[in-house]
């Protein structure tokens, strides 16, 4: 049985891979389980600049799921590429580099620099509610993800992965979009904007008013996107939101997706990247699969 | 990994302030005064995120650990049903200690509400050191371990905000009564945001070695999702430092109160 | 203390409503509590004939919510006046008829119809997910919104809701476009568009495929929406999804609603309605305020 | 409404097999063979839609009525965490019942697995009738309560999938060997959906009088969201109705099985 998967020209161990900005750059975690055995790391969202994100309280609790709003706090991609790349390096394990900016250049500037980095592939974050400028706003249209894209495509020489947002009315075309801009791989979904109140004291509970909602709360509207730009592009999906245990992640095989990412579950359970390729090995074997890239799309229609 | 200890004891102290006593030799083997550890109140989606809790006091003698609570939410409210014998689920130690003092100093802990707790801790650790304790109450009711603080401690003040135990009015004006005439080597401070603001500035004003506990909303507790902010100095600007692994304790200078 | 609120030329007794689709036309839950007691009641949707709806399954629990797919199966316009508005109409409390069509003409035409029944409102619902043709596809674009609302509004002769579907990029764009065709009032979200899948069947657990997403999982981005909308459009705004208990539904009167609508925690709890009522009368009489109206926008920012 | 009752006893049958006996004036007094009630399982966001359990037994005396269930999912797991004393949140009578033989007639229930428990109530509640049941169960170790089917009907025939009690193989072969030899005046059925498809097209072409009990995914469980459907001849069209409110029990001419 054989439980790697190709994507987009990299091979992975496994499907399981940690969603970025909640595995940091993957030091916090090694302490609770090995990391060479995830199918790969995106590492939290590296920006050109070091940021500091936005002002505390930047989680508020929902049913369910979490709201956040840390706001793409980082050190910046030298400061990544200098202090980080070498620990990761240490793993067996694919290190993607999720990436985002303001304007289109930000972007381009900051693949070319990750072109040349130790990495194994790149992931375009062009879906994070939580920063005023770009991002979202790039995420929010099919022209945006296809100027984003293209641009970033030209100067890319690692496989490129676009990370959608849930926040538009039709991800199909936003996906194609993303698909005819030269994306190798399509990612999704990121969290879905939201907002909490504290009804004592009358105030939003973050400090930014609105934040991004992930957690299983989500997970039928990551599934039911997964599933529907599976039909709509040819190049292999990675899905997430709301993934807890290998059921959840089969889901989103099942609905198309070739690897998963799982982000908030890990905060509840730190070991829930490896208590999950052990759930989907063990689900392969029950179901007379062969390997873990059988799943994909063996939705029964 | 396996977070999965069990409940020896389980007391109220006080109107809706419960104990835990946990036993784990993985958690008393390597905890410190001022971490805590995060708590899993459900087994599913009901209060979803663990609860950082501070560790109040460790008996390495029985492997265990006690856990101070104050009933508030839905997490709290759930792990008022948690009950002797039963498992639960955490992780720690985390986050990083108070500086702990060497044999011979004098030493001022001044502590508020729920914030008291990780000072026991702190106080029953250090002996040979002149400590004495500050605590600040609602009121009678909410007066919790007198009697061990008391018991770590060379001098126990307390001060309840209507005067029904110890002090009349906020701890903060008998600890500064007290530093117009002591000069402590170092002041450790948790407790409501008010007060420790007012510690810490205090101390950074007189210069006096002051360490503070802060309290933050948490997403993994372990510092990889950057949650947990608080503001630091950094230079002539700032920074975010994370509460659950570059605290919960900072150094007083260093925070910035807003 | 006064709970009452005014909306849209509409005196509700108190804020709390029952949502379209989850209370049936009221004779179920009448037997539960006194449907006096209601701010209003919101009927199942109704279309110009009767509608069988989607094959079963229609429901499928996930985390902290359900998906549906009932698809609007009613009796049609004119059952519903001859067999349902005679006991409604025993109580005290306000009949909102929810209507969908396929076509811009379907609508006029129900809304013909209705604008001479014994009701107290239409509630238009241009977002069920859950049919093929119309519906959410008028919702999904301020252009379709605008194009059903003003044609609509010409024939009728009561207070207008518009109900908007959360399945759109923008939700201000959407509301701008209801209010700009003459809505007297916007209620939202519908539900959201979702998908659950059975790992060990292999197959969608809805016969549909696809449901709409509703209970609490969905509050934060409800919440949002109305916050959202609440700050774009200057006609009053009826807040719901996830609402469970008064916690909930201040939360969307502090966010901007007028008034609030409860539907799946009906499912769990047939009291949450009166619960509902009880509490925020609890938390005006508390928290200082003088009536239900003022909690409307009363978050401090 | 309060819906919480007091649980007096709750007791496995067999692996994954549960009976919660529960005390409930409001229930007892009104149920009638066939209904159902809708549990919550969990206070919180857990197994968060009711789950449907038919009433399997009714003791007036006593006040107390009994459910019993497979462990299955979410929701049933959360069951097996219910004890005797506890409160539990249940609604009901729910449902259509039974159409009720009249004394002196002959009638015979087929049940599967957990269709089985409705078969029961139905069979202790009508005396003065001839009373033949038929239970499938996939082996030895799922088949319980057959004392209790014994008292309660003249003849129990038992089978198994795998023949490791009774008759081997469905429960549908005996039956309709039974069925040749005897016309019951009445027949009720409730399990696994291809056997009651058997059961009622087979009595259908025969022109005798069956009822089957159905299920549906639920959403209120009264009748008023519409979920919960079963397609029904509706004169030369079809029609959906509501499993909650129109049934559970359906007459076997009026269904569509797909
Ligand atoms: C390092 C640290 C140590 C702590 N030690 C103690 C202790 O020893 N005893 C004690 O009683 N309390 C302690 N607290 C506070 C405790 O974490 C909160 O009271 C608790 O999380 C409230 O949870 P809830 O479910 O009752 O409230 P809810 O309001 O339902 O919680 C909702 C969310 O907000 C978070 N939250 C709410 N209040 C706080 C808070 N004050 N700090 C951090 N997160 C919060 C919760 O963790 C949860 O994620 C500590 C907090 C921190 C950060
Ligand atoms: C009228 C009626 C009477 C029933 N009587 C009994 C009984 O006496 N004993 C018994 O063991 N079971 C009975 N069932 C089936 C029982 O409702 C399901 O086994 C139970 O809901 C499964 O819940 P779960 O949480 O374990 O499974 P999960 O798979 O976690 O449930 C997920 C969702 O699907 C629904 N669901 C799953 N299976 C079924 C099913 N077979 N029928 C209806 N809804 C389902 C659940 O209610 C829940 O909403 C009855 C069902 C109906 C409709
Ligand atoms: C605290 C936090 C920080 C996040 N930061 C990023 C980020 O920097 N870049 C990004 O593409 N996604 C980010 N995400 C989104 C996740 O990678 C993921 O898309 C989302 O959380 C859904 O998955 P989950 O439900 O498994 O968490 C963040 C999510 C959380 C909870
Ligand atoms: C079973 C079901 C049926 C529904 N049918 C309708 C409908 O006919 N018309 C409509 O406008 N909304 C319908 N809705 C949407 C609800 O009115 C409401 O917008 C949504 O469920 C969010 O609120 P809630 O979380 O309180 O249920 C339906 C929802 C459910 C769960
Ligand atoms: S809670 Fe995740 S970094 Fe502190
Ligand atoms: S479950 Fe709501 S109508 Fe049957």
């Amino acid at each position: 049985m054989d439980l790697s998967v190709n994507i987009a020209g990299m091979k992975l161990k496994n499907p399981v891979i940690a969603a970025s900005g909640t595995f940091g750059f993957g030091k916090e975690y090694s302490k609770f389980f090995d990391l060479n055995k995830l199918g790969g790391i995106s590492v939290k969202g590296l920006t050109l600049e070091p940021r500091k994100g936005n002002e505390p309280p930047r989680i508020a609790e929902t049913p369910g799921g979490i709201l956040n709003s840390v706001g793409l706090q980082n050190p910046g991609v030298h400061a990544f590429i200098r202090d980080e790349i070498p620990f990761l390096r240490e793993f067996d394990t694919a290190v993607i580099a999720n990436v985002a900016g303001n304007t289109v250049d930000d972007y381009r500037a900051i693949v070319e620099i990750l072109s040349d980095a130790d990495i194994d592939a790149i992931e375009l974050n062009v879906s994070c509610p939580n920063v005023k400028e770009g991002c979202l706003l790039f995420g929010s249209t099919a022209a945006g993800v296809f100027d984003v894209t293209d641009a970033v495509r030209k100067v890319c020489k690692k496989p490129l992965i676009v990370k959608l947002s849930p926040n538009v009315t039709d991800i199909t075309e936003i996906a194609r979009a993303a698909e005819a801009a030269g994306a190798d791989c399509i990612s999704l979904i990121n969290t879905i904007l939201g907002m909490s109140i504290d009804v004592e004291k009358r105030k939003p509970v973050l400090a930014n008013v609105m934040g991004g909602l992930s957690g299983p709360a989500v997970k039928p509207v990551a599934v039911r996107m997964v599933y529907q730009t599976a039909k709509a592009v040819k190049v292999p999906i990675i899905g997430m939101g709301g993934i807890s245990n290998e059921s959840d992640a089969i889901e989103f095989m099942l609905a198309g997706a070739s690897a998963v990412m799982i982000g908030t579950a890990g905060f509840v359970n730190p070991n829930v990247w490896v208590d999950t390729i052990q759930g989907i090995e063990e689900y392969i074997k029950e179901n007379g699969f062969d390997n873990a890239a059988d799943l994909t799309g063996a939705l029964i229609e | 990994m396996d977070f999965r200890e069990r409940i020896v004891k389980t007391e109220t102290l006080a109107k809706d302030i419960h104990l835990i006593r946990i036993r784990s030799e993985q958690i008393t083997g390597k905890a410190v005064p001022g971490q805590f550890v995060n708590v899993r109140c459900s087994n599913g989606l009901d209060a979803y995120l663990r609860r950082p809790i501070s560790i109040c006091s460790v008996c390495p003698t029985d492997k265990t650990f006690d856990i101070v609570y104050m009933k508030r939410g839905k997490g709290t409210s759930l792990l008022c049903g948690f009950c002797e014998g039963d498992m639960i689920d955490v992780i720690g130690p985390l986050g990083s200690g108070f500086t702990m003092p060497s044999a011979g100093e004098k030493i001022a802990v001044v502590g508020g509400g729920i914030g008291i707790f990780p000072l026991l801790y702190l106080l029953e650790s250090c002996n040979g050191v002149n400590k004495t304790a500050f605590l600040g109450f609602r009121s009678k009711d909410a007066v919790v371990m007198k009697d061990a603080f008391e018991y770590a401690s060379n001098k126990l003040v307390v001060a309840t905000d209507d005067g029904t135990f110890g002090v009349k009015g906020f701890v903060t004006k008998p600890f500064f009564d007290w530093l117009n005439v002591n000069r402590p080597d170092r002041v450790y401070t948790c407790g409501p945001l008010p007060m420790i603001k007012s510690v810490a500035e205090h101390c950074v004003k007189k210069k006096i070695f002051c360490e503070v506990s802060m309290e933050q909303r948490m997403g993994c507790g372990i510092g990889a999702c950057l949650v947990c902010s608080c503001k630091v100095k950094e230079g002539p600007d700032f920074d975010y430092a994370r509460v659950c692994k570059d605290g919960p304790v900072f150094p007083a200078e260093k925070l910035i109160f807003e």
